[in-house]
């Protein structure tokens, strides 16, 4: 099951990337990001993942004392909290970017944002 | 129940393929978008499926809910505007 | 289309990459190290009994103040990046419809009460501030659809969100007087597993960040909403 | 107080801005200054214990608990240091940006102080998910920062910015968790006491996002824009504290990688700093320019750290010292930018009406181009020994050739400085001004304590630089006390010093000091207060003498720097002179590359801390002719050995009246010198069975008669001396080369008699030129009654120049042609022969064609030069009659000195008589010869011509037509026609042709590099991915 959640977030991560890659839409490549993104969560938890133990929250199921044996690993979940929310941080600052972009030039097409170069 | 878990882990994972894949090559933006809640909200579900309830309830609400919602006041704003 | 193909041809090494990655991946069988230290040790030394909110607030507090910070700088950012476009006017919108209007009213402070009940609870159940902020911002998110040109008060978020930032720093400090060290929890008392009034500042935190992070998506979404329609 | 303090400061004040009203700018202003002043005071006084006390670094625990179940910060002297820059950086920035946050409000502070304080954070966590979540940090703050610019086009940079953060931190985290997996922490410490055996391919994710930081070439388009569109005073933090956080945390994540990933951070480190410095090279907006060196000063501190593990305990000498150099430089430069405004580099011309921003230039210049006496010249000194000594010699051929590329571009940038017009004003405000003048004052401190560190001599105690520094201080006095000043100096010195020396050092010596002073006399025609000529040429007299002083190569090596940079401030002072002083540095620095890999490869074949010069002679055989060459090349540089020479005409001739015989007379000599002191201490080196000095012998007789060739064609009197300087170096290094005991005594008769009358034609024509206002010969004529006493000096300089007798030049050649009877190889010596005469055909025409013939009109009322500069012409008659007639009192105690390295065939002084094998020469007899012939022709010809009717002058050019060009009808305009059609093959400017293809290449090379940023963010997406790739096959080829 890990296995193929894994797999799954390896695929829309790669998804997510030849999206970002091609789509020459501004919100378009923002979308194809946030794919990839949950495909990268998708990973990390899938990656915590130990077959027949439970989530890791202490309650009358679970008791502290046989926690070691019953419950998976809690790291790589904290760890996805944070990536997610920071995922939204930088969704929403690409999105302002690209109504700002867009307000100056009417068009979201990233090959029109090409005045610095060289 | 429990030797349904992988075939419903499997149904989920290729709902979020399928609609990865709508997000990235349909033609019509507002549905990409919704796709890409779609692939959120089915990730949280997996999320539960491996024992991460915290993080399904953040993705849930989060991932699907609240970039769904920032996207499409973007796109409400430029759209209404797009005359090409 | 040369485009595509070369993007092919880069993300197959990349497919490549993961595929190493997922073919060398062999699940533990018993918690590795640090896992098996917060397995056997939060509910002792933190006495939080959902893990992983100790390990957010409390082991990688560090982390989750730079995530919170994040969502600020986010926040900020948006607010200063769509500042200089002109607020929306007034202008005749069709009327929304009163059932939304009148939904909203009564669904509010529903909302409000199931945001707040989230994240007080964080330290026991799945949920936390960051679940709970995010729904405290759908109950605003709401008021902003059922009257779009309502302005938010902007400066009742940002106080509301410095006020909960201020309180989170100095509770961190406070760890380094009154216990081990920069975000602590044990500066106030344990208290038994599983209540409510439990786990020390975890759940003072936690609402904290959960006032946070509501402010902050609610300032993030208001911006968005008040920019004029191209 | 606890490090942590830093982070809740940083992010306390960030959320306190948010309850201020947003009509409470100042109040919310001055809070940010105040915790970005207390965080830079607790960097400080974490840096004052570790310095005071030698402390350890300090491990501090968050949550109570021990790593690695909790996140743990470390402060260290490294971090302590890094975070005080960062901090003092944020500070400044600040100040510096003070209007635009008023004018953006809370919002924008809250951003700078979390991007300070995130910095701090990538600096001091030891956990790696932790620094993830700093570097977001980091890069959100920057798509706020950037929009701070009121450039429109920042928006669009940064969202490319972002689109390339998404790639990266996604690669990041896969890495981390993979890590995580398997090692089962995410301590820094703990991964690394594991290894990345285990995971190589996480750890290659690790590595590759934060490189990606790091803006590797070519993978960087988007920073490019960034620094170009971004507040200056933002993309100061930018390039100094984000660059210097990211290498930091590269480091730190080295740990984990181990040794087997250093090769990999080596490549990316060249490639970036040759790439990026290549692609600089035809920039011509400023920012962006900056923003591609910023880029390559980071690929050579990555280089170093991917060299770490033969640098031992140098590394952080080496890498702090190149990083701060970089840092402060960089950050100066970027806030000096908002001074000009225009962003073309040659609208930087509006500084040069304050002499402290131009100070301000050079200092940050000299920084990032590793010159003396700042933090990066020690740096590279230890690099380069630490590569020699690994045999690394590729890498370090690269690293030479991309510095040299970068001094090539910000020297040219200088010349735009200093040479061009531009009508804008500086427009600059009080807060602009701190940050700069605070990163001045930041750069000079640096040096010393760089100096302090190196264990070698520091320069900034060292006498004679301070002497010539100390004349920045008091530039505001007029220029002939500053004149008087500097001739006291110089003069103290040689009475201090002088029984130090040998009996050829004192040679030199007193050539450079009391020569100097001579020079110095004409320098008071000069009126008001000749901004920058003082402190420049005390930095070349205090580069000369610390050469004569120097004992081992390091003391050597820096003060070849100094003089050569001492002497480029000089020469670009002339009119037209941006060109020649451009390929002036470039040739030198060249030059003065190569002697440094010379020294470092001698010192690596025999380990000694202080590598003696003397040693080179007992140096090991495979690589002594390596060394060998390498430094004749150098000094040859110097020398304008043919091939070699191109620099010189242009800078010795547009130079200014006293400049030009400071350089010529004088400066030449260092290299002479270098040559002495080679051939003295290494003697003969063959090398794949040539012999080197052979080939010195054959470059001195080419360049011999090359030199006077091209002299002889030249219509322009200044060029024609400065070519005829060529030729002279090419006796002198001939004579050398010569081996044998007359052979060297020629070489230094050159020596003295080349500064003699080379410093005196040029002051003479100098003269005539200023008088006249043209340099061209064929617009003058007639002068002789009008200057009588440059006229005199002229003759006499002629005189003694082309060698006939009585003058000392012909005891110079005397001994020359004695020593060639006593050497082998004959065809060169056919070479020497004939260039003798040519020397002759352009000597006269100085005579003949400036103060014989007819006067020109407009020049009749033309009065003798002033005295000032007639005086030392005057002075130089003396000396040349002096030397003429007693060449004993020199040439005896050199010729016994001489005797101890090469003993036969030494000269015997009897009375004053001078017998060598070959025959005798009695000065004084010559003299009196000499003198009764002319007296007699000149009597006689008085006699035949007493009745000579004077004939008014007549102007026939004008009666008929037009000429579309005048001087053709001048007599004296292209007068060696003939010659020319018959040899003029030989002065064809091939060299010229050759080096002009050199930078010609270099420059299409940057255009062709520059194509691959089209500016389309996504195709940015596309070169980090392909570099991505690129590196995993490098590192799986490995």
């Amino acid at each position: 099951m890990a296995y193929l959640a894994m797999a799954t977030g390896f695929l829309l991560i790669l998804i997510g990337f030849y999206g970002a890659l091609t789509n020459r839409n501004l919100l378009r490549m923002i979308v194809a990001f946030t794919i990839a993104d949950t495909g990268v969560n998708i990973v990390i938890v899938a990656i915590g993942y130990m077959r027949g133990r439970t989530a890791p929250i202490l309650d009358s199921t679970v008791s502290a004392a046989a926690a070691v044996q019953r419950i998976i690993d809690p790291v790589p979940q904290a760890l996805v909290l944070t990536a997610i929310v920071i995922g939204l941080g930088v969704t929403a600052l690409m999105l302002a970017y690209a109504y700002k972009l867009y307000e100056k030039k009417r068009t979201l097409d990233i090959a029109r944002f090409t005045e610095l170069k060289g | 129940m429990s030797h349904l878990l992988p075939w419903l882990t499997a149904l989920l994972c290729f709902t979020m393929v399928v609609a990865a894949l709508v997000a990235i090559r349909g033609k019509s933006t507002p549905i990409a978008i919704l796709a890409a809640g779609l692939v959120s909200l089915v990730a949280s579900v997996l999320f539960l499926i491996l024992a991460s309830p915290d993080v399904a309830m953040t993705e849930a609400a989060i991932g699907s809910g609240l970039t769904t919602f920032l996207f499409f006041f973007v796109l409400g704003r430029v759209r209404r505007g797009d005359h090409g | 289309m040369v485009k595509r193909l070369i993007a092919l041809a880069l993300l197959a090494v990349f497919g490549a990459v993961f595929a190493t990655l997922l073919l060398g991946y062999t699940p533990d069988s018993e918690l590795n190290l640090t896992a098996r230290y917060y397995a056997e040790r939060t509910a002792a030394e933190l006495g939080a009994a959902n893990i992983v909110t100790a390990i957010v607030v409390t082991y990688r507090g560090l982390d989750t103040l730079g995530e919170v910070t994040v969502l600020f700088l986010a926040a900020a950012i948006v607010g200063l990046v769509l500042a200089n476009s002109r607020p929306g006017q007034a202008r005749e919108r069709a009327p929304v419809g009163e059932l939304l209007t009148t939904g909203t009213r009564f669904l509010v402070p529903m909302i409000l009460l199931l945001g707040v009940y989230v994240f007080v609870n964080g330290h026991l159940t799945p949920g936390g501030g960051f679940q709970g902020g995010a729904i405290i911002a759908s109950a605003v998110l709401l008021m902003l659809l059922a009257n779009p040109l309502r302005h938010f008060s902007h400066n009742l978020i940002a106080a509301i969100e410095s006020l909960a930032g201020l309180f989170y720093v100095t509770l961190g400090l406070a760890g380094l007087f009154l216990a081990g060290g920069f975000l602590d929890n044990r500066i106030l008392p344990l208290g038994n597993l599983g209540e409510l009034i439990s786990a020390g500042a975890i759940p003072v935190i936690y609402s904290l960040i959960g006032l946070k992070v509501g402010a902050e998506f609610s300032s993030m979404l208001a911006s968005l909403a008040e920019t004029e329609e191209l | 107080m606890n490090a942590l303090y830093l982070i809740a400061i940083g992010l306390g004040t960030a959320f306190l801005l948010g309850l201020l009203n947003e009509q409470r700018r100042d109040l919310a202003y001055t809070l940010t200054l105040g915790a970005l002043t207390m965080m830079s005071a607790i960097s400080a006084s974490w840096l004052v214990v570790f310095v005071a006390t030698g402390a350890g670094a300090v491990d501090i625990f968050t949550a109570g608990t021990r790593p690695p179940f909790a996140i743990n910060l470390r402060m260290g002297l490294t971090e302590a240091t890094l975070t005080l820059l960062i901090n003092l950086t944020g500070l400044f920035a600040a100040i510096h940006m003070g209007e635009v946050l008023l004018a953006k409000g809370r919002r924008a502070m809250a951003v700078l102080l979390i991007a300070i304080m995130a910095l701090c954070g990538i600096v001091l966590t030891r956990d790696i998910f932790n620094l993830f979540v700093f570097f977001e940090l980091i890069v959100i703050a920057t798509g706020g920062l950037v929009l701070l610019s009121d450039d429109e086009h920042a928006v669009s940079a940064g969202f490319k910015y972002l689109i390339v953060s998404q790639f990266i931190s996604i690669l990041l985290l896969i890495g981390i968790i993979f890590g995580y997996h398997a090692t089962g922490t995410l301590n820094i410490d703990g991964m690394a006491a594991i290894g990345a055996g285990g995971f190589a391919l996480a750890f290659f994710l690790i590595f590759i996002a934060i490189v990606a930081e790091l803006k590797p070439f070519p993978a960087n388009g988007w920073a490019l824009d960034i620094y170009e569109s971004a507040h200056p005073g933002f993309s100061a933090v930018f390039s100094a504290a984000t660059g210097s956080a990211a290498l930091f945390a590269l480091d730190k994540i080295l740990a984990i990688g181990g040794p087997a990933w250093y090769p990999v951070a080596t490549a990316i480190g060249i490639v970036t700093f040759v790439g990026a410095n290549l692609l600089a090279l035809p920039q011509t907006n400023d920012r962006r320019l900056l923003g591609y060196s910023s880029i390559a000063q980071t690929g050579l501190i990555l280089t170093v750290i991917g060299q770490q593990d033969i640098l031992g305990n140098q590394y952080l000498f080496i890498a702090g010292g190149l990083l701060f150099a970089h840092a402060v430089a960089k950050a100066g430069l970027f806030w000096l930018s908002d001074f000009v405004a225009q962003r073309e580099l040659t609208a930087w011309a509006s500084l040069k009406e304050r002499p402290l921003l131009v100070f301000a230039f050079v200092t940050f210049a000299a920084m990032l181009s590793g010159l003396p006496p700042f933090p990066g010249f020690y740096a590279k000194w230890e690099l380069v020994h630490a590569l020699a000594a690994a045999d690394r010699l590729a890498l370090l051929g690269w690293i030479l050739f991309g510095a040299l590329v970068e001094a090539g571009y910000l020297f040219r940038w200088f010349g735009y400085l200093i040479k061009r017009e531009s009508d804008e004003k500086v427009a600059c405000t009080a807060p602009q001004v701190i940050p700069v003048a605070a990163a001045v004052l930041a750069g000079w401190a640096l040096g010393f304590v760089w100096g302090d560190l190196s264990g070698r001599s520091n320069l900034l105690l060292v006498l004679p630089l301070l002497f010539a520094l100390g004349f920045l201080l008091i530039e505001w006095a007029p220029a002939w006390a500053k004149n008087l000043l500097a001739i006291g100096g110089l003069s103290f010195y040689l009475l201090q010093t002088w029984q130090d020396y040998d009996p050829l050092r004192l040679i030199f010596l007193v050539i450079f000091t009391l020569g100097g002073a001579i020079i110095f006399l004409a320098s008071f025609h000069a009126h008001g207060r000749r901004i920058g000529f003082y402190p420049s040429a005390m930095l070349m007299f205090a580069g000369l003498v610390l050469l004569i002083q120097a004992t081992d190569s390091f003391g050597f090596f820096a003060a070849w720097e100094l003089l050569t940079v001492g002497s480029y401030f000089l020469i670009l002072r002339g009119k037209e002179s941006e060109p020649h002083a451009l390929s002036y540095i470039v040739f030198s620095l060249g030059g003065a590359f190569l002697i440094l890999t010379a020294f470092a490869l001698a010192n690596a074949v025999s380990p000694a801390p202080t590598f003696e010069i003397a040693a080179l002679a007992t140096l090991a055989q495979p690589v002594a002719p390596w060394v060998f060459l390498l430094l004749a090349l150098g000094f040859m540089t110097k020398t304008a050995a043919i091939g070699l020479h191109i620099w010189l005409p242009g800078a010795h001739a547009e130079a200014e009246t006293d400049v030009s015989p400071m350089v010529s007379g004088i400066l030449l000599k260092a290299g002479l010198y270098g040559l002495f002191v080679l051939l003295m201490s290494m003697g003969r080196q063959s090398l794949y069975g040539v012999d080197l000095v052979n080939m010195l012998l054959w470059i001195g007789a080419l360049t011999a008669l090359l030199g006077n060739l091209m002299a002889i064609f030249q219509e322009d009197a200044k060029r024609l001396l400065a070519y005829s300087s060529i030729g002279q170096m090419g006796y002198a290094l001939f004579g050398l080369a010569l081996m044998n005991h007359l052979g060297w005594l020629m070489a230094l008769m050159f020596v003295i008699n080349h500064y003699v009358y080379k410093s005196m034609l040029f002051l003479s024509v100098g003269g005539v030129a200023k008088r006249t206002g043209t340099r061209a010969m064929y617009r003058m004529g007639g002068l002789i009654t009008l200057m009588p006493l440059s006229f005199i000096a002229t003759l006499i300089g002629i005189i003694a120049m082309s060698g006939v007798p009585p003058l000392s030049g012909f005891g110079g050649r005397w001994i020359f042609y004695n020593a060639i009877m006593d050497a082998e190889t004959r065809l060169p010596m056919v070479l020497i022969f004939l260039s003798g005469p040519i020397a002759f055909l352009y000597l006269f025409r100085l005579i003949h064609t400036i103060f014989l013939g007819q006067l020109k009109d407009e020049h009749r009322r033309i009065k003798e030069a002033p005295a000032s500069i007639v005086l030392p012409q005057m002075i130089y008659v003396a000396i040349l009659m002096g030397v003429a007639l007693f060449p004993g009192l020199i040439l005896r105690r050199v010729d016994a000195y001489i005797s101890q390295f090469l003993p036969d065939g030494a000269l015997n002084w009897d009375g004053l008589t001078i017998t060598s094998q070959y025959g005798w020469w009695n000065p004084v007899a010559i003299m009196i010869v000499v003198a009764c012939i002319f007296l007699l022709i000149f009597g006689w010809l008085l006699f035949v011509n007493r009745k000579a009717q004077k004939v008014k002058q007549f102007n026939i050019v004008f009666s008929a037509e037009r000429p579309y060009r005048p001087e053709t009808t001048h007599f004296a305009w292209n007068f060696f026609a003939p010659y020319k059609k018959a040899m003029g093959f030989l002065v064809q400017p091939f060299v010229t042709r050759f080096w002009g293809a050199v930078t010609d290449l270099l420059h299409t090379a940057g255009d062709l590099g520059r194509r691959l940023y089209n500016g389309n963010g996504q195709i940015y997406a596309f070169h980090f991915l392909a570099f991505v790739v690129v590196v995993f096959a490098f590192k799986a080829g490995l």
